[in-house]
Formats: structure tokens, sequence, C-alpha cells
């Protein structure tokens, strides 16, 4: 089965290679169009005026923090059952651009919030949880970083995202729960506003353009993380051996 | 001599008593908790101290203590639990027996599952059934005194258990108890937003009983997956 | 004490435990490369090389806690990974650190380890196992008050109960079993070892003493074999 | 088009333009480190095939 060869680190490497350019053309024209549509083409907002703009980057950017963990979690399985060096890291590449989208929602959340409820933090159920996905995002590069034997953290890392996946909708539940008991239901903070048409695209082509981007980042982050493991190999078994042939040396 | 060899008695397979496995494990730690009293005592004294704190803090006006009370006794049992979680496995991996108890003829689960339930009689019991003495201090009715009470019961175990996760993932790492604490705190928030919104509920008599049973489902569901996730996670160390 | 003649075990069709292709790495640096064994029943693998050659990790890679990078280790053909239930009841692993609890005394650690490995006996038999070994008057005394020599014997205790007892373990692994022993010590280990391989059973041993067993044992100098590959 | 208006989004510049400044800052520092990251990653490795080739001259 074709497919099944690239999933060792060495015939993957040229492969992401290959990959990135087109990733990263299709990010930027869905980028361009997306801001396009979301800053000149979508009408006012009949209650928050233009600042309501702020969803077309705050949404997309709390939809790929949640996507980019359940991805982690994803790779994380494969990792522990089929043993595969590779999946383990993705998720090493993914984790960085998936806590940097978490920090932009909460971010770009507060620079909405201001405005239009008057506070930078209101304990709204989806930001509170947004903040807890990224103590697991930290956790995670922490506890990968604390560990020296590459193995084993892949290993680490990957039961403790899948740990973490499984903990999202309880700690989302809970924080719902709690934040009704406090402030009761009525006041939904952050009820989008009336989504016209052109809105919904503009959002969701900027969601699209998020996706790709993140998978032109980690697919380069994969790469050098696949270099980063050659390094020091005993000759016999340089992986970079079959990588000069891609003429490595000469930085392509 | 060799006729008390041949005498030996004869027992059944250990395989087909899987659950042995975790009475031994359990025992086998109470009887070390036993030698050393000392850190079930000092974890137990760290709660009295942490919840004492606050009201020298914040003053002795006592409608706010009242109202912050099942916070502050719930998140002091939440750092005491994490202040025992290292040992338990650390002084076992530092002597090797550990390897032993991974090898052991017993499932590592059952094993695991004992050590965690050993932990929790070592320290979560003791911080729940302390919390209603300290809840005096706060200015909390007999009543609400008893949610707080039974929901530190019902939630530490959970607390013993998604540690014992982090423990295991730290084994042996540098700086491993700061990185514990970073990894286990996160998922201790819905066991801590149950807990202290029961006994809150219960301060203003509202029904509680929506959070005790959503922290009895979560001690139940817990129960059965970690002790397979942490047996993983010590496999992954012990390579 | 004259070769017993205690052999009440059934002789098994001959167990084989063989190794083939087994590689591991830590980190960059290459530990175990390419390295395949087979022994049979009644035979020892003694491991030979200077510290960091890979013994323990051969070791701990057959006792079941290391998993290979790439080959497999096979008992009787089948892949030990398969067999991580049963291979447990196999396997006996004797590590380099002593695996005992300071707060415990000599006996109750010996006692601990029974219990761990599912073996219930008569204190009696215990007793008489330290006796053996020596230590039956420092039963009562805490591990942590007694010499790297006396806790090794607490190891040949546990070896002496697993010989006499009806599940006996067919394979031990052992690390340096006779270090900090004295001569007294490292002769009735070679006892043990011998009735061990006289049973029928298997051994695996990393050890740098020239033990007399030498007509039952294959050596391997990993040391060389890591030569040999670069 | 008025761009001064559009610049001032009905006076909420500083937010608006927060957020998207923070937003692309962001994206340009990840990839910059990313690409550093990689380059760092291709010189060791070349060096260490460079000291290969020299150690072993005749393959």
């Amino acid at each position: 089965m074709s497919l099944f060869k690239y999933s060792s680190p060495t015939a993957f490497y040229p492969l992401a290679g290959k990959l990135v350019p087109w990733f990263a053309a299709l990010a930027a024209i869905f980028a361009v169009i997306g801001l396009y549509l979301g800053l000149f083409v979508a009408p006012e907002d009949f209650q928050q005026g233009e600042v309501y703009r702020i969803i077309f980057i705050h949404v997309p950017a709390a939809w790929m923090a949640m996507v980019i963990y359940l991805a982690m979690a994803m790779y994380g399985v494969m990792a522990l059952t089929f043993n595969t060096r590779l999946s383990a890291m993705m998720m090493e590449a993914l984790a960085p651009t998936g806590a940097i989208f978490t920090a932009l929602a909460l971010w770009t959340g507060a620079l909405w919030g201001k405005p239009t409820w008057g506070t930078y933090w209101a304990w709204d159920a989806r930001m509170t949880s947004t903040l807890i996905l990224l103590f697991l995002y930290i956790g995670y590069l922490a506890l990968i970083n604390a560990i020296e034997d590459k193995k084993r953290a892949d290993k680490a890392g990957a039961l403790l995202v899948i740990v973490g996946s499984v903990n999202v909708p309880i700690i989302y539940f809970s924080v719902k729960w709690w934040n009704t008991l406090h402030q009761g239901a009525s006041v939904s903070v952050t009820a989008s506003p009336k989504m016209a048409a052109i809105m919904l695209w503009a959002m969701l082509i900027m969601a699209i353009a998020c996706w790709t981007y993140a998978i032109t980042i980690s697919l380069v982050r994969v790469r050098a993380i696949i270099l980063e493991r050659e390094r020091g190999r005993s000759h016999s078994t340089r992986v970079a051996n079959t990588l000069s042939a891609t003429n490595i040396v000469a930085g392509s | 001599m060799t006729a008390t060899l041949n005498s030996l008695t004869q027992i059944d397979s250990p395989v087909f008593q899987p659950e042995r496995g975790f009475i031994v494990a359990m025992a086998r730690d109470a009887r070390l908790a036993a030698r050393s009293k000392g850190e079930a005592i000092q974890a137990l004294a760290f709660f009295v101290v942490v919840v004492s704190l606050f009201p020298l803090a914040i003053g002795p006006e006592s409608a706010l203590l009242k109202r912050i009370a099942p916070g502050v006794v719930w998140v002091a049992a939440l750092l005491s639990v994490l202040l025992t979680l290292p040992r338990m496995f650390a002084n076992d991996h530092a002597d090797g027996t550990l390897e032993q108890l991974a090898l052991s003829v017993y499932p590592l689960p059952t094993i695991v599952a004992g050590k965690i339930v050993a932990h929790w009689l070592m320290t979560g019991l003791p911080l729940a059934v302390l919390s209603p003495l300290l809840g005096l201090q706060f200015g909390l009715a007999s009543g609400e005194l008893a949610v707080l009470c039974v929901s530190l019961i019902l939630g530490t175990p959970v607390l013993s258990m998604i540690g014992a996760i982090g423990a295991a993932l730290t084994l042996g790492v540098r700086g491993g108890s700061i990185l514990l604490a970073l990894l286990v705190l996160p998922l201790y928030i819905p066991v801590l937003i149950f807990g202290a919104g029961a006994v809150e509920q219960a301060m203003v008599s509202i029904d509680f009983s929506a959070n005790l049973s959503l922290l009895g489902a979560i001690v139940l569901l817990a129960g059965l997956a970690v002790p397979f996730a942490v047996a993983a996670a010590l496999k992954i160390s012990l390579d | 004490m004259a070769a017993s003649s205690v052999s009440n075990s059934t002789q098994t069709a001959a167990d084989t435990l063989r190794g083939s292709g087994l590689r591991l790495e830590r980190g960059s640096r290459t530990i175990i490369d390419n390295i395949s064994f087979g022994i049979a029943s009644g035979q020892a693998l003694i491991l030979r090389g200077a510290n960091g050659s890979g013994k323990t990790s051969l070791l701990r890679m057959l006792a079941g806690l290391t998993l290979p990078d790439a080959g497999v280790v096979l008992w009787n053909g089948e892949p030990l990974r398969a067999l991580s239930a049963t291979w447990r009841s196999v396997a006996l692993y004797l590590g380099h650190n002593n695996a005992l609890k300071d707060d415990f005394t000599a006996h109750e650690n010996l006692a601990d380890a029974l219990s761990i490995d599912g073996i219930s006996l008569e204190p009696s038999a215990q007793l008489e196992a330290l006796e053996k070994v020596g230590l039956i008057d420092r039963r009562h005394v805490l591990a942590r008050r007694l010499s790297q020599g006396q806790k090794r014997r607490i190891g040949l205790a546990r070896l002496w109960l697993a010989l006499s007892h009806a599940h006996h373990k067919p394979l031990w692994l052992l690390d340096e079993p006779t270090n900090a022993l004295d001569s007294e010590g490292v002769l009735l280990f070679t006892e043990l070892i011998g009735r061990h391989l006289g049973r029928g059973g298997i051994a695996c041993i990393a050890t740098h003493l020239a033990l007399d067993i030498a007509s039952r044992a294959k050596e391997m100098n990993l040391d060389s074999r890591i030569e040999v590959v670069r | 088009m008025n761009w001064a208006a559009f610049f001032s989004m009905d006076a909420r510049a500083f937010y608006m333009w927060g957020s998207f400044g923070a937003f692309v800052v962001a994206i340009m520092l990840e990839i910059t480190l990313v690409r550093l990251r990689g380059k760092r990653a291709q010189a060791e490795i070349g060096e260490e095939l460079m000291a290969d080739k020299a150690k072993r001259p005749a393959q």
C-alpha cells in the first residue's frame, strides 16, 4: 500500500517539502479573500458597528485551537497504538501553532469584549474553556521539553493529550455549569451578532485560511523535527543519508 | 530438610486472581505509610495552615469569610493532595521495586488501583474528614459543613486518580513536581467547580444534589479508566 | 548441600528463548545494535561487556520492561509482546538495584517480593530461605541497615524459594547477581543457578565473574558485538 | 473609499487593529521562528554529513 510508506519520517520529509508551497499559497489566497470579505464587503453590524469584524479572526482562531488539539489527540492515539514515530513528531509540530491560536483567540476575544461589553475578561464559559485549553497546551509543551529521551517524551505527550482531550468536554460542561450558576443564564456574553450570509462566508473562508496555514507551518516544523531527531545518529542508521540524496546540504 | 520443601503449600496460579493485585498493592502501601507516618501528617498540617492563612489575610469579618469558605477549603485540599503526588511512585522507582510491581503476575492496572486507593486513604480522606473542623473558622453552619465534607469525600479520590497519571508521566523527570502541578491542575478544574459549587449552593440553600451526583459520576468514570491510563504511563516511564 | 534430589518439576518440553535482530536507541546513541541469540532449557547466557555496553538494557528488554526499536524476543517461538500477560509468570527479573524497601525488614521484604509474584508460602519456608542465605538472625533488621552483600542475599533467598516453588519460573534474568557478595555468597549463587539449569530452567546473567557453570553457559560479549558492527 | 473612516473603525481603531495586528505579528513571528529552526537543523545535519564524509573519504 503505497500510502503507508509515507509513515516513515525519511519518506515523509521530501513529500512534506513538496506540499508546503501549495498549502502556503492556499492559505494566502483564502486569507486575502476572507479579509476582503470581512473588512470591506460585510455590512456594519447594527448593534456593534464596525468592531464586530474582530469576529472574523476571533472565531476561526478559537476553532483552530480546538481542532488542532483534537488532531494532536488523534496523532497521539496513532503514536501509542502503531508506535509510529512520525505521528508523535506531527503532534510536536502542531502543538506550538495550536497554543498560538489559543492565545490569539483569548487576545482577540478580550479586545472584542472591551468595546462591546465593557470588560476585557467576562469569565464567559467559552472564553474560560479556551483559557484552560491554553493550560493544556502549555502542559504538553512543558512535558515534552522536560523529558530528554525523545521516545519517552513522544509517548508521554501522546498519553497526556489523549487524557486531556477526554477532559475537554467535561471541562467545557463544568465551566458552562459554573458560569450559569454564577451569572445566571440570561446574560450570554458572547452572543455573536445576527449573522448575515456574507459574514458567515467571510468567517468560513478565514477558518479555511487558518486551517491551511496551520498545515503549512506544521509541515515545515515537522521537517525541522525530523532533522533534529537525526542529529548524532550513528552513521549506519543515518537517515540523513537518504536525505542527503535530496541534497539536504544544499538546503532544499 | 527437603521434606519441608516439598510440603510447601500449593497455590493455584495467581493469574486466576488478578484482583488480588489490588489488595497486595494497597496493603503494601498502607504498611509503608504506617512506617513513615510523617508524610501523611505533613499533608494534613499543610492543609490546616493554608486554610488558616486566609482569615489572616482577608480579615475576620465573617460575612466575607463565609462566602469564600468553599473555594478556600477546596483549593487548599487540591494543593495538599498535589504535594503528596510525587511520592506515589517516586520511592518505589528509586529503590527498584516499581519494576518488580510492573513485572508482577498481577495486572499492572489492578496494582495501580491499589496504590491510588492507598494514597487516597492516606491523604484525601483525612482532609475530607478534617474539613468540617476548618469550616468552623469560616463560620459555616453545620449543614454546610456536612456538604463540604461529603463533597471532599467524593472529590478527593478523583484528585488521587488524575494525580496518579501526572505522577506516572513525570516519574524521574528533573523538576518533575512543578511540571506535575502544571499537568494536573487544569484537569482538576471540573472537580473543583462541582465540589466548591455544591457547598456554595448549600449556603444559599439551593438544591446541591446535582453537583454531588456529578462528582460521583466522575469518580466512577475515572475509577474505570484511570488505572489503565496510569499503567500505560508507568510502562512509558519505565521503558 | 549435596545436589538434592529435588527434581519434582516435570521436565517440560525444551523451552527456548531467542532474540533476533534486537536493537535499542537512546536519543542518538545506539545502545544495542542488531543482537541475536538463542538459548534452550538448561542453558545460561552470560552477558559480558564494559559498563554501558547495554547489558542492563538487554536484560530489561528480555524482561519486557524496555521495548526494542527493532527485532523481536521469542519465547518458544511466541513473540514476547503477545505474551505480555503470561510473560510475567515466566520471567523472574533481578535488577541491578536490590528492589528492597528500606522501611521493611529483611523478612518483610522477602514476603513482599513473594506476594507481588503471587506466591504465598508458609512463613516457615520463608524463614528457611533466610536461614539458607544466612540472614536468619538479621531477619528483623530494616533493609536500610543491612550491608550491600546482605541486601543481595535477600535476592538469593528469592531465587532459592523460586526454585522450590511449584510454579517454578523457567526464565531467570539476573543483572550482576553476585556483586557485593562474599565468596560464600558466590558459592551459594552458583549452587542455585546450577539447580535452576538442572531443572531445565534458562538463565540470562549479566556478570563479570567467571561462574563455574561453564559447561552449560554460552557467553556473549556486548562490547565486541558493538565494535563489529561499527 | 474613505480610508480615514476605514482605519478609525468608528473610533474603535485600537481594538480592531489591536486584534488584527496581534494576529499578523503572531503569524509572522511563528513563520520566521520555524524557518530559523529549519535552517539550524539543516546546518547541523549538513556539518555532520561533511564530518562523516571527511572521516571516510574512500567509500
